[in-house]
């Protein structure tokens, strides 16, 4: 059976497994499980990708497969993958691994936990997969709304607000991202008169006329960029982070963050070249701001999680910047950026929940000194927070450095000085990642009561050391992953540098 | 047909009737009083219908038709309408249309 | 003098409609509406459709009046005085109706009309009845079909309200 | 030729030893590591001092010149296929030298160390990040590529903070290894910058393109203007900028005082002797760069350095604590080394200043250390860093003692001690270039030569403090590394430099300039002198004197207010001027312009729900006159 | 006349013999035993469903007075179905709460006449036909809204739709008459071949417009729906609020593709008008609904808003995304409408407060309960997103861009009230929610009918490709 199907079909078994189990320990196990496979379909898939493109194979797609669905609107449900959906997929699996690790002493519903959290996966492995606007649309939304549920019963604080104003408005944006397809669509017919599709494909080889990218370039791009927290729509981020738990801030900071970034790199940029290079000044600002915005946002914070979310604002929309570089480096960097703030921000959220469980609190006021009692997870957050701030030998620093290189490639002042001034973010990280690490984990211990606190468990431990893995890994050796991505970047920056 | 009298006539006079039957409904207090301004309402369509075919499309007799129909469509129509307002007068003991009103916003 | 006939009958009809909707007095309204509909009556009389004024006498004046008469007497005074509408509601009522009045009328007048046919109508009760009876072009047998389950179904309706009475 | 492919093996075994400590440290005893870390620094200075001896005596040496080898070179990243970041290793003559002087510190830091922290709970972590910042240090110094610079100039940072920040449950501790990181992370903006405009322009980040003389890139430079100067000038500086925070030159000089905060054998090791001259390495490194393409930015250096200089030596006057003390004097060394490259030229003789610089570099390395390793026996004897609360310890710890003296003798610059050699081709090499600097380091030298003596009147001499308990010379594993690095002071000198280590790599004479020497010596004599009436017996007069200067004494003391003013900046204006602001501009008005349209399409709701009356009649007339608004725009719509 | 042509009409022939029966059954069964007749007479409507989907020739009979054609047969099938799981929805109701067990076979009646009603003005190839279908469909239905005992909501809910009918019924004669007297004729196909530019016959098609959109409840024809709605029983609401504006919108439709053909660019911009009222003021009003029932008759409200955008430009395709959004839209709300009934039947409660925590008693209900509104909502992967999708496509493919806009900015606002009762449900506590209800056979299978419509149809392209390939050629 085609491995990309059974990235969608194993999820929806696992559901299926999940909804006949009885006791709480047979739905952590199907989950596991379920999730495992998932693990080992990635790497799998990342290899047969390898040994297909060793054999020679210079499709721009891989595994492309195609069915008849609506046929009277033309659409198919069309997958297929490049090394930019692989990647993703494969940090997907990872990061949906750890969660269903995390959240193992979920006792509340934790049926219905499984179940939507599995669900909202299905949505994320069936968006990565798409080639086709139409499914890749539903499988967005589907990723979004188990999200409100996720939020809602399981959440901490604010949750039923900040469930709400995140599901409203990314629902919003997609509302948004609808009508841009639909532009597109109707755009779409290669002949006039003739079948309109949304099949990315085979729209990427047309020219769209530019007065019609005009329009529907922004639509496209914002409809993306909300998920990817573009300034100024990224209000439902701090708030629905923070209100989350720990597993689906995880998924949502690590994954869904990064089907925005996908989006706009594979349906805005690819296919409106044109609109892109003539418009992409304003997203450009829009995301520099992003980037300073939520890394100066992030400084006052008192609660982990929203410095965490601030911090993703920023890092996010360094991924759109990077890609609205349209260069190859740049866009490089934004994937390189995608999967390394996934895993970051999932390591974040996966200690910080951790953390939250031992202290009760995440208001770091009120800690200190915790480096002494657990320092596993000290060292830990410290990890995550060096790889947060861009150190060399993590995964964020080579994505950044690719970012960097790449936008400076322009040489125009506005190009120029906007990457000057997303390069600042840096320093500003450095300031509130330090500031974080030192309130949290250094000084003296603040509060008599987390001397009795304990160190990680096992399914904490396999959590951190997956994602540390993971994260030192792309640091240490980035051009294994760097080539595997770059190659399925040409056919994106050909376009765009055509309209040039 | 009628020596020199115009269709128009006809028709401005229906047309009246009917706004004379929408002004009742739209202002009469009593439930049964609106129900018999749409009678009128009926009645100045049936007018119509009547004045077309008559002085129009004589070869068929569709306005005249047309016209008996609303009339027993009509009859059915105040039954059950007669029938549910007394029920409903049975219960809030008036028929005073502004009473009506525990449904609202 | 047909044309004075149908004045006056023109202006029963206008007139009684008037009172109808405007009349204090709840019975009073009713006999109006029945004066109304005999003039109209009179009218399809005088347009040679006999059959059409006769339902018009016995189902309308005959059965739809004295049903709304019944009703009056069930649910009110007969010497009741209504309330009169509120003037804010009456005078929006009346722009309103006015204003469609106009329009519609406007429209009417600025329709240039197809010729008045001079073709005879066979409104004689056998053409009728042989009619209402058709199932070919313009045959009325499968209205007149339907119009009896709706007959039924209106009748059922009925009882099932009334019937509720008895059950409490 | 030699293949020095074996030099490999150091980065990997600081590596391992990293790794290994960091993860199993927990685990074992605690000695275990330090041995472990210890034999692999030490196994690392074996084949540094053969790589070096292999090169210098030959090996590295082409028709008298020494070359650039890469004996390692492999792609880590790649952008294109011309801007590749590769991980390498390349041996010159200023990497050698390096190789030699970290590991060389590196090793006596450690075993010093052995007996130094001795019981501390962090022992294991201690050694794991030691062998972290060997391995980043020795990484730096030997890479093919800016990049690769650049890649471990971060992680040199970051060991750095983990080190300053070893005593985590303090907090001024954990504030000092922040401010550091801090203040070298905004430098490092600029070198990052600097070498993005630097690779746009020359396309390359490889530094034996970049810094050929002949090559491209330095032909390439001057061209495009902006601002006045060329790019090339403009990239050179911001690198610069990225060197002035790692090397803590003024404005940048803040956190190194703080850093002191850090275990004193990791101050001896980072903030003396390897990772603040980083910045000086890498001008040397790039100094074709900077000699050919962009002299402008060279002379920028050396002012910096002067200033710099003169200015740390000034407050290094006033400090009483003796860490900050020596603080303060490795900045003004490290201005010199600047001021040096600053007033040097490309080729041969002219290189002198450069070849100075190096020299100052080596030789300031070892007294450096030894400088700080004695301060730490000290302050392990007595447990404070005051100076008020020392005084009269010669008799207590001889062999610190004499060190230090030696020490002190070499850093001021009296013969024959290693000191005075370098110091002399720098004032030589300024003398030739520039008067003004000329004079500034004159100056320097004297305040040098005070302020050690100073220090070391008020530690050895001085009054007799009680003592609680009284202090007892540092066990032998401290002793030995003083000794060993002593002997260094007293023979480094003597190494023949300009044959050895010159901008171009030919080698080339120098002898002694007594015209500038002699007055030199006798700057740093009066000094000495003054230091001597001033602080060798317990007298009033200090007290009388810097009443006398009053404010300015205080200016001074604290230290021009400088970090009052970045408290300003990073407080006032970066925290409450612009990240509360964008916290509460995020909250207030973004968000509240998303929960607004909400709450207007709530009002909305509320507003019209008398539309829904309950009134039939009300309904039939919005019916109608619906209906009624319908035709209207019907019609209109059918006129148009 | 072959009496074979009779079979065009076998819906309407098959559905009056079950009147018919039922007539019979209730005369000669006794009162005690009254409540055997749900089973058998849920039998026959069944096979009557079945019935309707064999494939039988179309065409024109009585002269042109009825007609069918593949989509009228699909649009009366899908009534069927409709009409079916309310039947089967309402055996609890019908057995337990009925204004006494003796008027089980009224309901009955009046219901399948109704929808004998429905079925004739969906076929009706003149406008008396039409008339007297919508009358049939509307007016005996009155009676059932005001039958409920005890509750003078009920006659009030009553009384408003009877006379607001009246009144609609009035202004839609009024059109009729004017049609009739510029165009000569009520055969739908000779008006279509008569239509001349002018303002008379744009206002005849405005006031006949009016008559259906009230049906449909389309602002500013919407007024009567929340209070009848909620007034009403629940299930006679599902009936009104699914089958009777379903078989409207079907007429309108036909009416707008065949009859009106001729003034295209008059009925698009009062579509495009009444598109945005509708939606947005069904929106606005939902938001801060408390009872579920006068909840969803604004949702349904804002439902209707939709349906216009597949019509405006009038394609084929957007004709078939109408009759897939309807096909859904009655799963999807008798999915919602079962929940509520069920709730209502068994504890009497309405408010959308006291359906906090339901879901940790009454997890069953609470799943389809949300099953349904995010189909409402247009959530994937359940069916609602793939006619709102197919609904907007078409509307976009006629460039309507701003109006499909507004209508994904209101699909969003729906969507935060439907989550409203989705928090209700499964995220706010409640000390006290309404207990375990026990459903019986009827209820959980009408439940489990929609459920599986919700989740199965939108994947199922061949449903969505069949519908198109009926209406290949309408235009």
């Amino acid at each position: 059976m085609d491995i990309l199907i059974l990235l969608i079909l194993v999820p929806v078994l696992t559901v299926l497994a999940i909804s006949i189990s009885r006791t709480k320990e047979q739905i952590r196990m199907s989950a596991a499980v379920g999730m495992g496979i998932q693990l080992v379909q990635a790497t799998y898939l990342v290899f047969a990708y390898l040994a297909e493109r060793k054999n020679g194979n210079v499709d721009d797609m891989l595994f492309v497969r195609s069915w008849e669905w609506f046929k009277s609107f033309n659409i198919q449900f069309s997958i297929g993958v490049d090394g930019i959906s692989v990647s993703l997929i494969a940090l997907t699996a990872i990061v949906i691994f750890t969660g269903v690790l995390t959240s193992w002493k979920v006792d509340n519903l934790s049926k219905e936990f499984f179940i939507s959290l599995i669900v909202l996966t299905t949505g994320v492995f069936g968006f990565f997969i798409s080639l086709d606007l139409f499914s890749m649309f539903l499988f967005f939304e589907l990723a979004v709304i188990p999200m409100y549920l996720l939020i809602g019963i399981w959440g901490s604080g604010p949750k039923e607000y900040a469930a709400m104003k995140l599901t409203l408005m990314l629902m919003g944006a997609s509302a948004v991202l609808l009508l841009g397809i639909l532009g597109l669509y109707v755009n779409s017919a290669a002949a006039p008169g003739g079948l309109m599709t949304f099949n990315i494909i085979d729209i990427s080889r047309l020219n769209i006329p530019m007065e019609v990218q005009r329009i529907f370039f922004p639509l496209l791009f914002v409809g993306f960029g909300v998920l990817g927290a573009l300034f100024p729509f990224h209000t439902w981020s701090p708030d629905g982070h923070s209100s989350a738990p720990t597993a689906v801030s995880m998924l949502h900071a690590g994954v869904l963050m990064k089907m925005g970034g996908y989006g706009c790199l594979r349906v805005a940029m690819y296919l409106m070249p044109g609109a892109a290079n003539e418009m992409g000044w304003i997203f450009i600002v829009l995301t520099s701001i992003s980037v300073v915005y939520g890394a100066f946002g992030a400084i006052v914070q008192k609660d982990l999680k929203y410095i965490n979310a601030y911090s993703s604002v920023s890092h996010c929309g360094l991924v759109l910047f990077a890609i609205l570089m349209s260069d190859k480096i740049s866009a490089n960097g934004a994937v390189l950026q995608m999967i390394s703030h996934g895993l970051m921000t999932a390591l974040f959220f996966a200690l910080i929940g951790m953390i939250y469980e031992r202290t009760h609190t995440r208001d770091i006021r009120f800690m200190g000194g915790l480096m002494k009692v657990i320092p596993f997870l000290g060292v830990a957050y410290m990890i995550a927070g060096l790889a947060s701030l861009g150190l060399p030998g993590l995964s964020g620093f080579v994505a950044e450095m690719n970012v960097f290189v790449g936008a400076f490639q322009h040489s125009d002042t506005f190009h120029r000085i906007a990457t000057i001034v997303v390069c600042s973010s840096i320093v500003i990280t450095a300031v509130y990642i330090l500031r974080v690490v030192a309130t949290l984990l250094l000084g003296p211990i603040k509060n008599n009561d987390f001397n009795l606190i304990k160190d990680a468990v096992w399914f904490e431990r396999a959590t951190v050391i997956i994602l540390i893995f993971a994260i030192a890994g792309i640091g240490m050796a980035p051009l294994w992953l760097s080539d595997f991505i770059s190659r399925s970047l040409d056919p994106i920056i050909l376009k765009l540098s055509m309209i040039k | 047909m009628i020596e020199g009298i115009q269709l128009e006539f006809f028709l401005v006079l229906g047309t009246l009737v009917f706004f004379i039957g929408i002004y009742g409904f739209l202002t009469r207090k009593n439930l049964i009083t609106m129900l018999m301004s749409a009678e009128l309402i009926l009645n100045a369509v049936n007018i119509n219908f009547v004045a077309f075919n008559k002085y129009l499309y004589p070869e068929n007799l569709e306005g005249q038709f047309f016209a008996l129909f609303i009339i027993a469509i009509a009859a059915t129509e105040v039954a059950v309408a007669v029938s549910i307002i007394i029920s409903l007068y049975r219960k809030i003991k008036s028929i005073d249309v502004e009473k009506v009103n525990e449904l609202k916003y | 003098m047909e044309q004075i006939i149908f004045y006056i009958l023109v202006s029963g009809i206008l007139i009684f409609s008037v009172l109808t909707v405007t009349s204090r007095r709840i019975l009073r309204a009713a006999v109006f509406l029945l004066f109304m509909l005999l003039c109209s009556a009179g009218l399809f009389f005088m347009l040679d459709f006999y059959f059409l004024a006769a339902v018009q006498l016995t189902v309308y004046a005959g059965g739809i009046i004295v049903l709304i008469i019944f009703s009056i007497m069930l649910t009110s005074q007969v010497n009741e005085k209504l309330e009169a509408a509120g003037v804010k509601k009456s005078s929006f009522s009346l722009i309103a109706a006015a204003a469609g009045a106009v329009v519609c009328i406007y429209s009417i007048l600025n329709y240039s009309f197809p010729a008045v046919s001079n073709g005879e109508t066979d409104s004689s009760m056998k053409n009728i009845g042989m009619q209402l009876l058709s199932y070919k072009d313009n045959g009325y047998v499968l209205p007149f079909e339907v119009i009896s389950i709706l007959l039924l179904a209106s009748m059922v309706g009925a009882i099932i309200i009334a019937k509720r009475d008895s059950a409490k | 030729m030699e293949n020095f492919g074996y030099i490999v093996i150091v980065p990997f075994i600081l590596l391992i030893s990293f790794i290994l400590i960091g993860l199993a440290g927990g685990r074992f005893k605690p000695s275990l590591s330090g041995i472990a870390g210890t034999f692999s620094v030490f196994v690392t200075t074996v084949i540094s001092y053969i790589t070096a001896f292999s090169y210098f005596s030959g090996a590295g040496l082409v028709n008298g010149v020494y070359q650039k080898i890469i004996p390692y070179n492999t792609e880590w990243l790649r952008f294109t296929d011309k801007l590749v970041i590769n991980m390498g290793i390349l041996l010159d003559p200023i990497s050698v030298m390096m190789l030699v002087v970290i590991s060389t510190v590196s090793l006596m830091v450690h075993i010093y160390s052995l007996g130094y922290m001795k019981g501390d709970s962090g022992y294991s972590r201690y050694f794991s990040f030691l062998s972290l910042f060997t391995f980043s240090m020795i990484g730096l110094v030997i890479s093919t590529n800016i990049f690769e610079t650049y890649i471990f100039w971060e992680l040199v940072g970051v060991s750095s903070y983990l080190l300053i920040g070893h005593y985590y449950q303090k907090p001024s501790a954990v504030a000092a290894s922040k401010k550091a990181f801090v203040v070298t992370r905004f430098a490092d903006l600029g070198f990052l910058i600097g070498i993005l405009i630097l690779s746009n322009i020359t396309g390359t980040f490889d530094y034996s393109i970049l810094t050929d003389p002949n090559g491209p890139a330095i032909a390439q430079g001057s061209t495009i203007a902006f601002m006045g100067l060329s790019v090339m000038t403009w990239a050179l500086i911001l690198v610069f900028m990225g060197c002035a925070g790692k090397s803590a030159m003024f404005p940048l000089h803040i956190w190194l005082p703080d850093a002191m905060e850090g275990p004193t054998p990791v101050s001896a090791l980072i903030h003396a002797a390897t990772m603040v001259v980083a910045g000086v390495y890498l001008v040397a490194r790039l100094f074709p760069l900077y000699a050919l393409s962009a002299p402008a930015a060279l002379h920028f250096i050396g002012y910096v350095g002067a200033f710099t200089s003169l200015f740390a030596a000034i407050i290094a006057c006033t400090q009483t604590d003796i860490k900050r003390v020596l603080a303060f004097s490795t900045i003004s060394q490290i201005g010199l080394m600047m001021l040096a490259l600053g007033v040097s030229d490309y080729g041969g003789e002219k290189g002198l200043g450069y070849m100075s610089s190096m020299f100052h570099l080596f030789n300031h390395a070892m007294f450096k250390a030894l400088l700080f390793l004695c301060a730490g026996s000290v302050i392990h004897a007595v447990h404070s860093n005051e100076m008020n609360g020392m005084g009269g310890l010669r008799k207590f710890m001889p062999v610190t003692h004499i060190t230090f003296l030696v020490a002190c003798l070499a850093i001021a610059g009296i013969p024959p001690f290693s000191g005075f050699f370098s110091k002399d081709e720098i004032l030589v090499a300024a003398f030739e270039k520039d008067f003004v600097l000329f004079i500034v380091s004159m100056i320097i030298a004297g305040l040098t030569a005070f302020y050690m003596f100073r220090l070391y009147f008020s530690i050895f001499w001085n009054k007799n403090n009680e003592y609680k308990d009284s202090p007892h010379e540092s066990p032998s594993s401290m002793a030995v590394p003083l000794m060993f690095l002593a002997f260094a002071s007293l023979i480094t000198g003597f190494i023949p430099f300009s044959k050895l280590v010159t901008a171009d790599g030919a080698g080339f004479e120098t002898h002694i300039h007594w015209g500038i020497a002699v007055p030199a010596v006798v700057i740093a004599l009066a000094g000495i002198l003054t230091a001597m009436a001033l602080y060798k017996k317990e007298s009033g007069l200090p007290q009388r004197i810097t009443a006398s200067l009053g404010s300015l004494y205080r200016l001074i003391y604290k230290k021009f207010y400088i970090d009052e003013i970045y408290l300003f900046i990073t407080k006032k204006i970066i925290f409450n001027g612009i990240s509360a602001p964008v916290a509460w501009f995020d909250r207030k008005v973004v968000d509240n312009t998303m929960n607004g349209i909400a709450a207007v399409t709530n009002f909305i709701s509320v507003k019209i729900k008398s539309f829904q009356s309950g009134q039939l009649q009300q309904y039939a007339y919005v019916m109608v006159s619906g209906m009624i608004i319908i035709i209207l725009f019907a019609l209109y719509l059918w006129n148009k | 006349m072959d009496f074979g042509q009779l079979l065009y009409m076998r819906h309407e022939i098959i559905l009056s013999a079950i009147a018919l029966i039922v007539l019979i059954l209730e005369i000669s069964i006794s009162n005690k035993n009254i409540e055997k007749i749900i089973p058998v007479l849920t039998v026959l409507f069944f096979i009557n469903t079945i019935a309707g989907f064999f494939p039988v020739e179309t065409g024109s009979l009585f002269g042109g007075m009825y007609k069918t054609t593949g989509i009228t047969i699909l649009m009366k099938n899908i009534l069927n179905i409709g009409v079916l799981i309310v039947l089967i929805q309402s055996a609890g109701w019908l057995k337990s709460n009925f204004t006494g067990s003796s008027n089980i076979g009224g309901y009955f009646f009046i219901v399948i006449s109704s929808l004998i009603g429905m079925d004739f003005m969906i076929s009706s190839g003149n406008f008396l036909m039409f008339y007297i279908g919508i009358e049939l469909a509307t007016i005996p239905l009155a009676a059932l809204v005001a039958s409920e005992k005890l509750k003078e909501r009920s006659a009030e809910a009553g009384v408003k739709l009877i006379l607001s009918a009246a009144l609609s019924s009035g202004i839609l004669l009024y059109g009729i008459s004017l049609l009739y007297g510029t165009n000569g004729s009520l055969y739908f196909d000779n008006i279509a071949s008569s239509f001349q530019n002018n303002s008379l016959q744009m206002l005849a098609f405005i006031f006949i417009f009016t008559g259906i959109a009230f049906k449909i409840s389309i602002v500013p024809f919407h007024l009567w729906t929340a209070d009848v709605y909620e007034g009403a029983p629940v299930n006679i609401t599902s009936f009104l609020s699914v089958i009777s504006k379903g078989s409207a919108a079907f007429i309108l439709l036909i009416l707008l593709f065949t009859v009106f053909k001729g003034i295209e660019g008059t009925w698009n911009s009062v579509l495009y008008f009444v598109s945005v009222l509708t939606m947005t003021i069904g929106n606005l009003f939902a938001i801060r609904q408390k009872n579920i029932k006068r909840f969803l008759a604004f949702s349904s409200i804002a439902q209707a808003g939709f349906i216009p955008l597949g019509i405006i430009g009038g394609s084929a395709i957007g004709f078939s995304s109408v009759v897939y959004f309807l096909l859904i839209y009655l799963f999807s709300n008798l999915g919602a409408f079962g929940v509520v009934a069920a709730i209502s039947n068994a504890t009497g409660r309405e408010n959308i407060d006291e359906y906090n925590g339901l879901y940790s008693t009454n997890k069953g209900l609470s799943l389809v309960m949300m099953l349904s509104l995010f189909s409402l909502a247009g959530i994937p992967p359940v069916a609602g997103f793939f006619s709102k999708f197919f609904l907007f496509t078409s509307a976009a493919k006629q460039g309507y861009y701003l109006l499909v806009f507004i209508a994904l900015i209101n699909a969003t606002i729906s969507l935060y009230y439907y989550l409203l009762v989705v928090k209700a449900m499964f995220i706010n506590k409640n000390e006290m929610p309404i207990g375990p209800v026990k459903n019986d056979a009827y209820t959980k299978l009408g439940l489990i009918i929609c459920a599986i419509g919700i989740i199965a149809i939108g994947f199922a392209g061949i449903i969505f490709d069949y519908i198109n390939s009926l209406t290949f050629g309408i235009k």
